[in-house]
């Protein structure tokens, strides 16, 4: 089994979710992150003082998958959540070895 | 009608020609001078009565007496402020900016995207910043002023507040001081335009929306407000005589809620939908900032209502109650038709009903009965109700926090409705005479009212989208407003 | 005592039959259909005093003096509203309203988890409508009315407000315009039910709320409020000389505070425990919210505590210092009890002590000097604390947010102590005679709220529970009610 | 200036000893005794004319003319409380307290970082608490009292609230009853050491913040409002023939806006700025606050300064419109200078400059016509705008929320703008000898003013950081106040 | 080592938390994330619009821990966020190369 | 290539995004989450409820690098956010399989 991570701008979301969707996979788990990369935050200004906001607010998807599942998830993601400009973010796979459902105890792929 | 049609090209004519030809040029020769030959009455501190002569002890208690009951006193006796109704006039003045800040701003506010709030407080508090001015150099002067003896624009003689002190314009109020009723009217002159901004919120330029709002002014909210209000104005049923049309609006139908309302309509379709509009859910960012917006809308309105008495007396008293009655029942209703159509009672359904219900009773409170109060009540919401749910997705049309929805509907339906329900057992300022023909009345301002609201609606919009363009980059429109026309984030945690 | 016992059955069927028949039975008979022949003095424009004759001049002089006084005036002239004694009612009407929207609803909503924020908004505002319309179309009769002349019910003749004009009904207020008492009065009667809300907060049914409200409003609000208020009422000790106990209660502390309070105590007895209760930690999830809503209850309590003076008199003047004393150094108090028994002077610890302060001084204000309300101010703070920081958890009820421990205890306190407090120094309406056996009718006043509000909301509460049951399910309760019983999310970011 | 140099010395004298050792010894004394022989005229309830002998019908006519025209009645009349005058004031006196509780917590508590909002609101809770049991104890008396027949410190027959009725006290006000006027400036009293929080916002001790307080009131408050309005006072100008400096302040410019202002950079640079001061970002938590607290800010200001005529007269209506121009405007204005010099218009911006508005028009509202709060309203914003983005940053100290930037230097502009526009055109008070004079006058005692301010607060401070210490740890203020002081979180989610 | 990732019902939080101190477990981190999978999210009405929330609240919990004590501890988290009904979550195990304790640079297993 | 995941103390943000950018990393993601560990927690007191807060808020980076940069990076990261007191939290490494970046579809470490 794999983990897909997927950096998105947050408006894109619901096109990423669809694309996965249209794969079956019928789970993920989505975390509010700031992002600091090449694309240049906005300046702010409180009275005397001006802050330079670098972090952007990002999206972050996770989901777990079987191992035959990668290419075409990453894929998926990736010309969903593409807009060509600057800040589209990043996906990254990384290794899992475990999964468990808690409802049902079932492991391994089963359990995704 | 036919006096209706007669008028309507003197109408746009006085609209265009008086804001761009007169004003400018009648205002600087004589208003920043400080008066040299002050009204005698203009010392305020004075507010007593200065008798004339000697009064009688006659005229001496009956003037007492017509402070008591807000009539006028005995001739002998010179116009002053009386305590009661100045004190209640000060309060409501206060209660009617309290409806703008940070009432309706905090309604809209808590409806938007969290990335746009900051931008409609901003557009509150820069149209209270700009209309304040254009009230002070003109605004007041072209409604309530009477030197240009005419029935679309009042006149010149206060400019730049000039000679407005605390004597009372017994035009307009025989015993509260002329500055006080000045800053009132200037409070729902500042609401009007406010409302409009729920039509065209988190997609419209910044530098576009107060350009709009400026010339908006001039050609539709001054001329309105002069033509109901105005002691010489086209369609003042009850102080004109020689009216062309004999309306009644007793707080503002016509004026406030028909003119933003319509006004809306047409801006929103001119602006377009918001980026994402029917594809993607754009939820209310914090409905409590919306519910508390809500409740102060209600509390600062009787100041909006009952004020529009310009006195504490009997007929504020009852425009305290058909406000109280119409809005909790609107509110009530509204929440019964979802619970019944779709299951559950929303808060925002509630919220809405109540404006819907402050909307709806706004022309009619200080005419109607409880009773009335009661029907409009429920009115108020059923129709509403449908226009918001139905109509308008059937339309397609992005009212993003439906100021047509409540406020255009709601208020032409407050303008019909004052006429089938308004009785001289409650306000006995309507003669029979003007009962008679009410309901026609009532149709025919309804009709100059939308029109001219649409129409100057219609021109302003093309003419600073011309200028300024209407709309930001679908780039900054995706980033939001507040980060990129006010370099400012909401919340920071 | 005697007195007491003597009425307990008289009270108990006044309370289910008058409401049960008498209601329901003489009401659509007489009330939608206008008058026909309205009292001549009803014309509200002509708020003057019309005269019968043509009074003489002394006559005519006293009448003013009347007003400045609020005085009743010479018989010769017919009682008409007065200008400054209006204004301030208006004004304390509104501030009421502001005090349940948002008022209480911010304070309330701002102590709940964030999943159940908008129940609480919305049972503020749907028992504002609820309220209004039974005001409206029985309550105001059945409290103020006189036709029953009977000590625990008023009368029918006021129903759908039929006849509640801008005149003042010389019973309650010699200035003051009868609708707009009767629309002061509505706002008490709104925020009494709301005050339930906090004890059984998070966990009940809509439905079953607004049920269980319907009900209550009949058996425990309506008597009660006659009761003590009524000009025939049972324990009206100033205006009713044949009252069964002879107590006093300046602004609702048996009416107002300890009906809700004792009642919310039952309610949540039967209720029970939010899930997780003394299990998992259930904290404020916006003391910011709850701290606006103690300020907005704090400066609306004034229209509440000086306004029911019903005149902008001496008497209003002084329950605005004794109001504004108990209830800072009450909030003062809390804290300080705080920073002593556990280290912190908190938030919720002012804002608690603040609304102790304004309860316990309610049924007091108008009639206790400066140094009263500064024992008051003190007692208000040092015995809610205990009921709420040591018996609370000691009984392990679970009053959500302290309604019983605010406002039952608090309200308990309030009648008590003005029995001890009140002199006639600050309030001449109270008579050696009173004042003798003071504080034994307001100990007879307790035991008959405490007792009314106990057993009908029991019999209340369990009726619900057959018909709807009280709670949702365990899921939806977990889920929050924003989302199960309202369909909507107080915050998306 | 030679005035004023002579009574240097009598100042420091008066300040210290009166405080340290007059006000103790008198007032245990006599105090809490109830009065054995209460002046008649305090029966409050009948706050009626009561007849001395039996007056002419000639002197009850003009006292009712005297009351509509705010003067004094005749002197076969003993003086009561008016029901026009009296309703605005306890309207007033609400709004003041909004002003603070949750006007200005909401304000500052928006400002700060989430982890010390709470710590603001507790802030302004603690204060009122505290001042409030000071002004019924002693303040009141020591500023308007007049037992010691001093220029600096008022008298002593007041401590305890002592003989204050629902009589009017006819040093102030003719028409409204002292309890109510007593209660109007605790309000004052209250809201100024609160805005010194402002200044030292997120890094002092809780228990270090009160005793500053409790020192601070009695030396800089209670003799400055004493000298400005106490009818002795030192640079009482309108009331006092024998002034020693002939200075007018209608609602507060030196007395609240310079006190707390100049008060509040000493006090800065005493405790140090905020760990992270210009190293890290330390932006505003929630704007939405900020702004409802503008709003609530902005209405209540209505209170503030039309309240400051202690009447419902012409110089209230005066005052109201004179406050909405320039708040409006400075507001507008403020926006304006930021869209020109940095590109966007910020809600802080608009915020900052209604608040700047509102201080530099406080002193002048009830002396200045139109054109003279219009020049007001942008002065006020040009002047702090610079203060607050140039020279803050410039010098380096860490004011957090600009307390000195708006209220330091506003109230001295207000000052001494109101010391140049002032004219008798508006307030009949201004005599020509006193307007000869006025603005060296100003001059005179906004040194006074800046002087006491700085050199009280310098010597508090210090004494306070040896007793207590001004700061709490790094890791404690790291962690934020709201934990380490209150206990509590303001949001969990 | 390796890290234990369990996505939890929020109210379990408190339960999960104590099962894995029995075990002697003294540190986690929790995140507050969204989760989308079978359970069923609801329906949310505002005037005119209807939306549907897929996306439900869950609660993220990730112990970095020994070899040894991974299956003790799934174990532990699996039976204390248990409820039986759909949307229970999912426990994930993961890979972890190198752990430093920042407070003192110790590494491995007695960084955790 | 590698994935660096340190938990800090909120307020040294600032400072450890400094010392990587010092070293040429240009992106990284950041996460508000709530620790549980040795460093003890608050008590809160709501009117008669007392409250444990065991979970401080803290601030988790995540940084995706070459595998010649980990011990550079892990290094810089412990060294600004110390401050020698208990909570000062950890870094954790992971393996990383794939990284792609979703607006130029370049992957392995041209995506990071
Ligand atoms: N090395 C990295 N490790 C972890 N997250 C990264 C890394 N580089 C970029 N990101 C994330 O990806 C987002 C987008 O990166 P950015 O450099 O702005 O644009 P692009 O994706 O177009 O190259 C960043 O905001 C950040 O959240
Ligand atoms: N493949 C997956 N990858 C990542 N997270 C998942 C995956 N499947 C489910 N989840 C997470 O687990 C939660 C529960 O899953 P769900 O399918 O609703 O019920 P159950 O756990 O009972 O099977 C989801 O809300 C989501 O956060
Ligand atoms: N085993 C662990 N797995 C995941 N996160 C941990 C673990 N132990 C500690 N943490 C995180 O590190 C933070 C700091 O740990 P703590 O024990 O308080 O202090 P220290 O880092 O000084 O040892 C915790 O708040 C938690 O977020």
């Amino acid at each position: 089994m794999k983990k897909i991570e997927a950096i998105i701008k947050p408006f894109k979301l619901e096109e990423v979710k669809e694309a996965l969707s249209d794969l079956g996979i019928e789970g993920m788990t989505v975390t509010e992150v700031k992002g600091f990369g090449r694309q240049k935050g906005h300046t702010e200004i409180y009275r005397g003082s001006e802050y330079t906001v670098d972090f952007l607010p990002k999206i972050k998807i996770e989901v777990v998958l079987a191992d035959g599942m990668v290419d075409s998830a990453t894929t998926a993601v990736v010309k969903a959540a593409k807009t060509g400009k600057i800040g589209d973010g990043k996906v990254f796979v990384y290794p899992i070895e475990e999964a468990i459902r808690i409802r049902t105890d079932e492991t391994g792929e089963k359990a995704i | 009608m036919r006096k209706l049609l007669k008028h309507l090209p003197g109408l746009a004519v006085a609209g265009f020609t008086a804001t761009l030809l007169l004003v400018p040029l009648s205002s600087p020769a004589q208003a920043p001078t400080p008066s040299p030959t002050p009204m005698t009455a203009g010392t305020p501190a004075a507010t007593a009565a200065a008798p004339a002569a000697s009064p009688s002890m006659e005229d001496r208690v009956a003037n007492l007496e017509a402070y008591l009951s807000n009539s006028a006193g005995p001739k002998t006796i010179q116009p002053a402020s009386g305590p009661g109704h100045n004190a209640w006039m000060l309060t409501a003045a206060a209660l009617v900016l309290f409806m703008t800040l940070p009432g309706l701003a905090l309604f809209y506010g808590g409806l938007v995207r969290q990335k746009n709030v900051l931008s409609v407080l901003a557009q509150c508090l820069g149209i209270t910043g700009l209309v304040t001015i254009l009230w002070w150099a003109f605004g007041y002067s072209l409604v309530f002023g009477k030197s240009f003896n005419n029935p679309f624009f009042g006149g010149s003689e206060f400019f730049f507040l000039h000679g407005v002190d605390s004597a009372p314009n017994t035009d307009y109020a025989y015993w509260v001081s002329q500055n006080v009723y000045s800053m009132y009217q200037l409070m729902f002159a500042i609401i009007t335009p406010a409302l409009i901004v729920g039509a065209i919120a988190e997609r419209m330029k910044y530098s576009a929306l107060m350009l709009f709002m400026l010339c908006w002014m001039f050609l539709v909210y001054f001329p309105m407000a002069h033509m109901i209000w105005g002691i010489s104005g086209f369609m003042s049923g009850i102080s004109n005589a020689n009216a062309g049309i004999k309306a009644i609006d007793f707080a503002g139908g016509t004026v406030v809620h028909m003119t933003s309302g319509w006004s809306a309509l047409i801006l929103c379709f001119i602006v377009g939908p918001r980026l994402g509009f029917k594809r993607e859910p754009i939820p209310p960012h914090n409905l409590v900032l919306t519910m508390i917006g809500t409740g102060m809308l209600w509390v600062g309105w009787y100041g909006f209502n009952a004020g529009s008495a310009v006195a504490a007396d009997g007929i504020a008293a009852n425009a305290f109650m058909s406000t109280t009655l119409a809005t909790a029942i609107a509110a009530f209703t509204w929440a019964v038709l979802e619970k019944v159509l779709r299951g559950k009672a929303s808060v925002l359904g509630y919220c809405t009903g109540a404006v819907a219900g402050l909307v709806v009773i706004t022309p009619a409170c200080g005419f109607v009965n409880p009773t009335g109060a009661v029907i409009i009540g429920v009115v108020a919401a059923v129709v509403p109700y449908f226009a918001v749910s139905v109509m308008k997705p059937a339309l397609g049309y992005d009212d993003a926090l439906d100021t047509f929805g409540v406020h255009g509907i709601g208020g032409t339906l407050g303008a019909l409705s004052t006429g089938l329900l308004a009785t001289k057992e409650v306000n006995s300022n309507l003669k029979d005479e003007l009962l008679r023909t009410l309901f026609l009345s009532q149709i025919e301002a309804v009709c100059v009212t939308l029109v001219l609201s649409t129409v100057a609606t219609a021109v302003i919009a093309l003419v600073v989208k011309a200028i300024l363009g209407l709309r930001p980059s679908a780039d900054t429109e995706t980033a939001g407003l507040d980060i990129s026309d006010h370099g400012e984030e909401a919340y920071i945690s």
